[in-house]
């Protein structure tokens, strides 16, 4: 009994324990797995959609924020009791491309929106100047973007691209490519890949965007970039960083007054031989460098213009 | 019987030597100081008032902290013994021309009191003070502290301060180039950068005038030529070995080494920083090894590391390992030897 | 450049132009001689006389009490006045005979003229050890016990570096009686049975290295070495070093390294007790530093430093007596006390410009002190340990090798008193 | 009241951030922003007064040989109940301070107050101090933190004080070894340490 006592308690404490911790992890698993997840997709949606949205070109139908999946035109009340959820807007474009809204935010963001929709429906578009106010504008965009449809597509190093079905990535041979994080393997070996998201709106495919991983002064910098199928970089973003604060950390500032890292906002609308650094570089481009911060500037901008280069490799001739 | 112990006659007695070398701490900063005088006048040749001003801030700075710290914990002051100045200036040295005063003067006070006083003052310092100071300035307003102004003539605006043309080092041309000889060869001059016409520190750039120093400070025997030597030394050889050869430029095999010790703050960090008494090893052996070490680390950091510059990095360095390297170069007792 | 030891040493100011070029003078006789019975390491003599006793010049007065002791013998012809505990210029008291001079007494004495070569070894060693004659270096190791080392010697080595600065009796001795010094030498090496002999001589006295050369012209066992002028040229070990090239073991006596090392005065005095049987009762002291008339006297033990200063006049308001050289020397705190065997010079300095102890600062890690350790120790590391209190830890450092030569106190920019500070460990882990 | 007095000694005379010099880590790594040091303040002391209240109720029947590692199976729930609750419900604040919420576990301060304290003394008491203890590191962290934070940002919260050039250093990690040291000498000096 004396020896048996110690692995007994031992073993209470560790079943109580789990048992609290299995409750717990029920109740936070879901909200943490499905803000994993949305981070990264709203990432990709916001690098796609333009600056100023054209209504004229978005069809009709319902967009909302969250994405909730909600698909059909009464589908007002298929999120109502869901959990987690603080803010929504949920737009509906009728046919004749007028704009209705329905909404839980901020009371002080909620009379922009109200005066958002009247100004939309004047103009057909949607730009920070005629929401008033930059996180409307934000929930707008978002919104709207949530109708970009992405395909991935998984490009390995021979130049075979294998669109994902719902099986996952099937090739021709009907070999299986399994990604984990960055990594492609078949058959249990790894081979060189990297996934495309291929952006569809309107049943047209607009742009890609793929994730780079260029290694700054002091961190990795994952960075989404979207480039249109020209060779324009549509946005970069930069998800994640740990480089030296007031120095590299600086690619994600945003300067008072404005909405974006002015850093990561001088890609866009910049065509692949544009993307150097103004001096200092190879040869010089258009993108200010962060100052002091060589290294990390650097770092971004080739990382960025090569994983466009190679994207343009790879689809250029279909675009 | 007398006794022998008169009290009229009794004279003031203490234990031998009775004679002492007529040197103090005293004499050896004021050495240091009359050493410093060529980089200094460089630097007022080259940066004029802006100059003046950032050495001046920087040794007052220093040494007004000093004074009040040890007034305030109850201390001798020390101010006259001058190490305060030759921190203050060896600081100055080691700072931007155009650099705001206010920001030199908190490297003074900063050098001061964390890099000397924190540990008890002038001896107890394991780090080199200076360098802990533009250290900490270095970390803490890299903008500042690594923009530099185009070296200049007497009498021109930019000499008078009013406006200031910046440029790069040429170790930051260097590593922004991606190690390409080709393209700095075209850019700087050997000769610019041995006189000083080139962008950097107040009184790191002339490495002429710091030779000058450095030799008068080896003449007067106030350091001992292990060091430079060997710091200087290792840094020539590597830079000889690793990038001598394999870039196409017409003098490639001199142009590099030369080039490397003439840059930055090597000249100076040798003869002034890394000779420091208080914070390099005793003996002979160690203080080889100390050089051998700060050279391996300055080529490794201007050639590998995140900084076109090294010097102050390896300096702090090897200070940490200074108490380590004392214990393995012990100096073996004259007579310890296993005899037969 | 002559030869010169392994390592460190220092180039002090040597002020030897003071007293370099004055011949010898004997110096008159006084009324009152203090004899200390106690003039050498080791235990103190036995004292024969008591008060009232007559003694005449040259008669034992004091019997050496054991192996490591000396005799004392009176200076002049005269009464014991008192037996007395005085002070004597090492810094202690110890039993004193004060003679009275007779006022008749002129100083002659009576000489023999002996033939040392027909004298067997061991009656040589007997002529030395009853004329007490100690090493006249400032070690006042007795010499007969120096003579009969425990390991097998071959080389007598003659100590006539004088390194320290201000002293010139050495060296006028040196000039002056180079014929007797090398006799001298000879007699040692027969009691030794040594064939060569060694005289150190540090470059700046070119007169006398020429003199010895010239007296030791047609004995070629003898070999004059000229030495590099450096201090501490003239201490044991280094002294073996610069002119054998051999090495003391740590801890070890210079007889293990096969040398005896004696100084020239020494030699000279062996010299006068066994050719002329005359006992050690004078010896040639420098008088120097800020005196109205430096100068090398030839004076009689016992005289008191009061009665030769008053002759050489103190040329200073704030005087500082040292007994010895500025670097060993004792400082003296009267000038009651007796010139002694070991009594090599008589130094006057300003307080103003001798050195001042009483404050100094952190030891700033220069390293002046461990360039200038001829033992190549770590002085600035000693001191500190004194400091802190960690005066166990030293002893692995080796602090027992110091030979206390100064050389570490003198280069300290800081004004450490290091060597003192290294006798305090010293003495502490003596006692253990 | 004994209550009061041991939540009052947890926060002044046990400090364990400058008095015990325990759980440095987290301390020096998360102080960079008052923001930061709050939640880090808050979820230590959440673990704390579980963990406490646990180790003391079951302190009896705990057998002597098991007690450590039983002690680790308690803190380790609560931190990871906080860390997934902060994950789900705060992820801003989740995400800055990282890795260091986890770590709570191996933190000396609460094993080290379940073993000095806790498993000495009733539940009613062990509330007592680890609100106390809890406190006192919170408050640590924001007096360490509102240095950095003000000195090496020019911002208080979050909020800039128009400070134009602030000492980047002080929130680098060489800025948090040298305000606690100067903290430290300060309260040990105030305190009248020896």
């Amino acid at each position: 009994m004396k020896g048996i006592w110690p692995i007994l308690a031992l073993t209470i404490v560790a079943v109580i324990s789990g048992a609290v911790l299995s409750w717990i992890w029920d109740k936070t698993n879901p909200i943490i797995t499905r803000m994993d997840r949305e981070k990264e997709e709203i990432a990709r949606r916001m690098l796609v959609v333009p600056e100023d949205i054209d209504l004229s070109m978005i069809p009709s139908g319902v967009y909302s924020w969250p994405n909730l999946g909600v698909k059909d035109r009464n589908g007002f009340e298929s999120f109502k009791g869901k959990e987690g959820v603080q803010e929504y807007l949920l737009i509906w474009i009728d046919d004749l491309k007028k704009v209705h809204v329905k909404y839980n935010v901020p009371k002080d963001k909620a009379k922009f929106i109200e005066k958002a929709v009247e100004a939309i429906n004047k103009s057909m578009k949607i730009t920070p100047q005629i929401c008033g106010d930059w996180d409307v504008y934000q929930l707008f965009k978002k919104a709207i973007s949530s109708t970009v449809n992405f395909k991935k597509v998984l490009v390995l190093a021979d130049g075979t691209k294998i669109e994902a079905s719902k099986d996952g990535f099937i090739g021709k041979d009907g070999q299986k490519y399994v990604v984990k994080g960055d990594k492609v393997f078949c058959n249990g070996k790894e081979v060189k890949g990297k996934v495309y998201y291929i952006a569809y709106l309107g049943g047209k495919r607009v742009a890609a965007v793929f994730k780079v991983e260029p290694v700054g002064y002091s961190s990795k910098l994952p960075t989404l970039v979207a480039a249109t199928f020209d060779g324009t970089v549509l946005g970069i973003k930069i998800l994640s960083q740990s480089e030296t604060p007031g120095l590299g950390a600086r690619c994600v500032e945003i300067k008072e007054g404005e909405h974006e890292p002015w850093f990561q906002k001088q890609f866009s609308g910049l065509k692949v031989d544009e993307i150097y650094l103004t001096e200092k570089d190879e040869k010089p481009g258009k993108i200010h460098q962060i100052t002091a911060s060589t290294i990390t500037s650097r770092a971004v901008t080739k990382g960025v213009r090569e994983g466009v280069q190679e994207f343009l490799k790879m689809f250029g001739k279909e675009g | 019987m007398r006794i022998p112990y008169n009290l009229e006659e009794r004279f003031k007695v203490s234990s031998s030597p009775h004679v002492r070398k007529s040197w103090t701490v005293r004499s050896v900063m004021l050495d240091v100081l009359i050493a410093l005088i060529p980089a200094v006048l460089a630097s007022w040749y080259f940066f004029g008032i802006r100059a003046m001003l950032v050495e001046l801030v920087c040794v007052l700075a220093a040494v007004l902290s000093e004074a009040i710290v040890q007034y305030l914990f109850f201390e001798k002051v020390t101010v006259d013994d001058l190490s305060a100045v030759v921190t203050g200036l060896l600081l100055a040295m080691c700072l931007p021309p155009s650099l705001p005063l206010w920001i030199a003067a908190v490297g003074s006070i900063v050098a001061i009191i964390i890099g000397k006083q924190v540990f008890g003052g002038l001896g107890n310092n394991p780090f080199n003070p200076a360098h802990v100071g533009r250290a900490v300035l270095l970390a803490s307003w890299p903008v500042y502290m690594t923009t530099w102004m185009v070296p200049t003539k007497p009498g021109t605006s930019q000499w008078l301060g009013t406006d200031i043309v910046t440029s790069a080092t040429p170790l930051g041309m260097l590593k922004e180039s991606g190690y390409n000889w080709a393209v700095v060869a075209k850019k700087v001059s050997l000769w610019d950068l041995w006189i000083g016409n080139v962008g950097g520190s107040l009184g790191e750039t002339s490495a002429i005038a710091i030779l000058i120093g450095g030799l008068y400070l080896l003449w007067r025997g106030v350091i001992t030529w292990h060091i430079p030597v060997t710091y200087l030394g290792t840094v020539f050889l590597l830079s000889l070995i690793f990038e001598g050869p394999a870039k196409h430029i017409a003098d490639a095999v001199v142009y590099p080494p030369l080039f490397h010790l003439a840059a930055g703050g090597l000249m100076i960090g040798a003869w002034f920083m890394a000779t420091d008494m208080v914070t390099t090893p005793l003996s002979k052996g160690g203080r080889i090894a100390f050089g051998i070490g700060a050279g391996v680390l300055v080529f490794l950091i201007r050639k590998f590391g995140g900084y076109p510059e090294g010097v102050c990095y390896s300096i702090l360095i090897m200070n940490a390992f200074t108490p380590l390297l004392d214990r393995i170069f012990k100096p073996k007792t004259f007579g310890e030897v296993t005899q037969g | 450049m002559g030869r010169t030891f392994a390592y460190g040493g220092i180039h002090p100011e040597y002020n030897k132009h003071l007293s370099r070029d004055k011949k010898i003078e004997v110096f008159d006789l006084v009324d009152e001689y203090y004899v200390p019975m106690q003039q050498h390491i080791g235990k103190p003599a036995r004292c024969l006389v008591k008060k009232g006793d007559k003694v005449e010049v040259g008669q034992k007065i004091g019997e050496a009490d054991g192996f490591i002791s000396a005799n004392i013998h009176a200076p002049v012809t005269g009464t014991v006045v008192d037996v007395v505990r005085w002070p004597t210029p090492v810094g202690f008291e110890v039993e004193t005979v004060v003679i009275e001079r007779d006022k008749a007494y002129k100083g002659e004495m009576q000489l023999r003229d002996r033939n040392w070569r027909t004298l067997a070894v061991k009656e040589l060693l007997e002529i030395v050890k009853e004329a007490g004659i100690v090493g006249l270096g400032g070690a006042t190791f007795p010499t007969h016990v120096k003579l009969a080392p425990q390991d097998h010697v071959d080389v007598l080595l003659l100590n006539g570096a004088e390194c320290e600065p201000y002293l010139t009796c050495d060296h006028r001795i040196m000039v002056e009686r180079a014929e007797d010094i090398v006799t001298g030498a000879q007699i040692m090496a027969k009691i030794l049975g040594v064939e060569r002999i060694i005289i150190g001589v540090e470059d700046n006295k070119p007169d006398a290295i020429d003199a010895l050369r010239h007296a030791s012209l047609k004995i070629p066992s003898i070999k004059v070495v000229e030495l590099e002028t450096a201090y501490p040229q003239g201490a044991e070990k280094q002294l073996i070093y610069a002119c054998t090239g051999r090495v003391v073991p740590k801890g070890a006596l210079p007889s293990k390294a096969g040398v005896v090392v004696n100084n020239v005065g020494t030699a000279l005095a062996v010299f006068e007790a066994v050719v002329f049987g005359k006992p050690l009762i004078e010896r040639v002291v420098t008088v120097t530093g800020k005196v109205g008339m430096p100068a090398n006297l030839l004076i009689r033990i016992g005289t008191p430093f009061e009665k030769v200063l008053k002759v050489a006049e103190i040329a200073t308001e704030t005087p500082k007596i040292i007994s010895g050289g500025p670097m060993m020397g004792i400082a003296q705190s009267t000038l009651s006390v007796p010139v002694v065997k070991g009594t090599s010079g008589i130094l006057v300095l300003d307080e103003g410009e001798a050195a001042n102890w009483e404050e100094w600062n952190d030891c700033l890690n220069c390293a002046a002190c461990i360039d200038a350790c001829p033992m190549n120790l770590l002085p600035s590391v000693f001191s500190r340990g004194v400091e802190l209190g960690k005066i166990e830890d030293l002893r692995k450092l080796d602090v027992m090798s110091c030979i206390e030569c100064g050389c570490c106190s003198y280069v300290c920019p800081a004004g450490r008193p290091i060597v003192q500070f290294i006798r305090v460990a010293k003495a502490i882990l003596r006692r253990g | 009241m004994r209550f009061f007095r041991i939540i009052w000694d947890g926060i002044t005379k046990e400090n364990q951030v400058f008095k015990a010099a325990l759980g440095l880590c987290p301390t020096l790594a998360v102080s960079t922003s008052v923001e930061n040091a709050i939640g880090m303040g808050v979820a230590a002391t959440l673990v704390l007064i579980g963990s406490n209240f646990v180790v003391s109720l079951i302190r009896n029947w705990v057998p002597k040989q098991v007690r450590i590692p039983i002690f680790i199976v308690v803190i380790a729930t609560f931190v990871t109940a906080v860390d997934l609750t902060m994950h789900a419900y705060f992820p801003a604040l989740h995400e800055k301070l990282g890795i260091f919420v986890p770590l709570i576990v191996v933190n000396c301060i609460i094993l080290g107050r379940a073993e000095a304290f806790a498993s000495k003394n009733n539940p009613f008491y062990s509330i007592a101090d680890g609100i106390g203890i809890g406190i006192g590191f919170m408050l640590g962290l924001m007096l360490l933190a509102t240095f950095r934070e003000v000195l090496g940002a020019g911002t208080f919260l979050g909020k800039s004080l128009g400070i134009k050039e602030p000492a980047l250093i002080m929130i680098l990690p060489p800025g948090a070894f040298l305000t606690i040291g100067f903290l430290m000498a300060f309260f040990n000096w105030a305190g009248g340490d020896k």
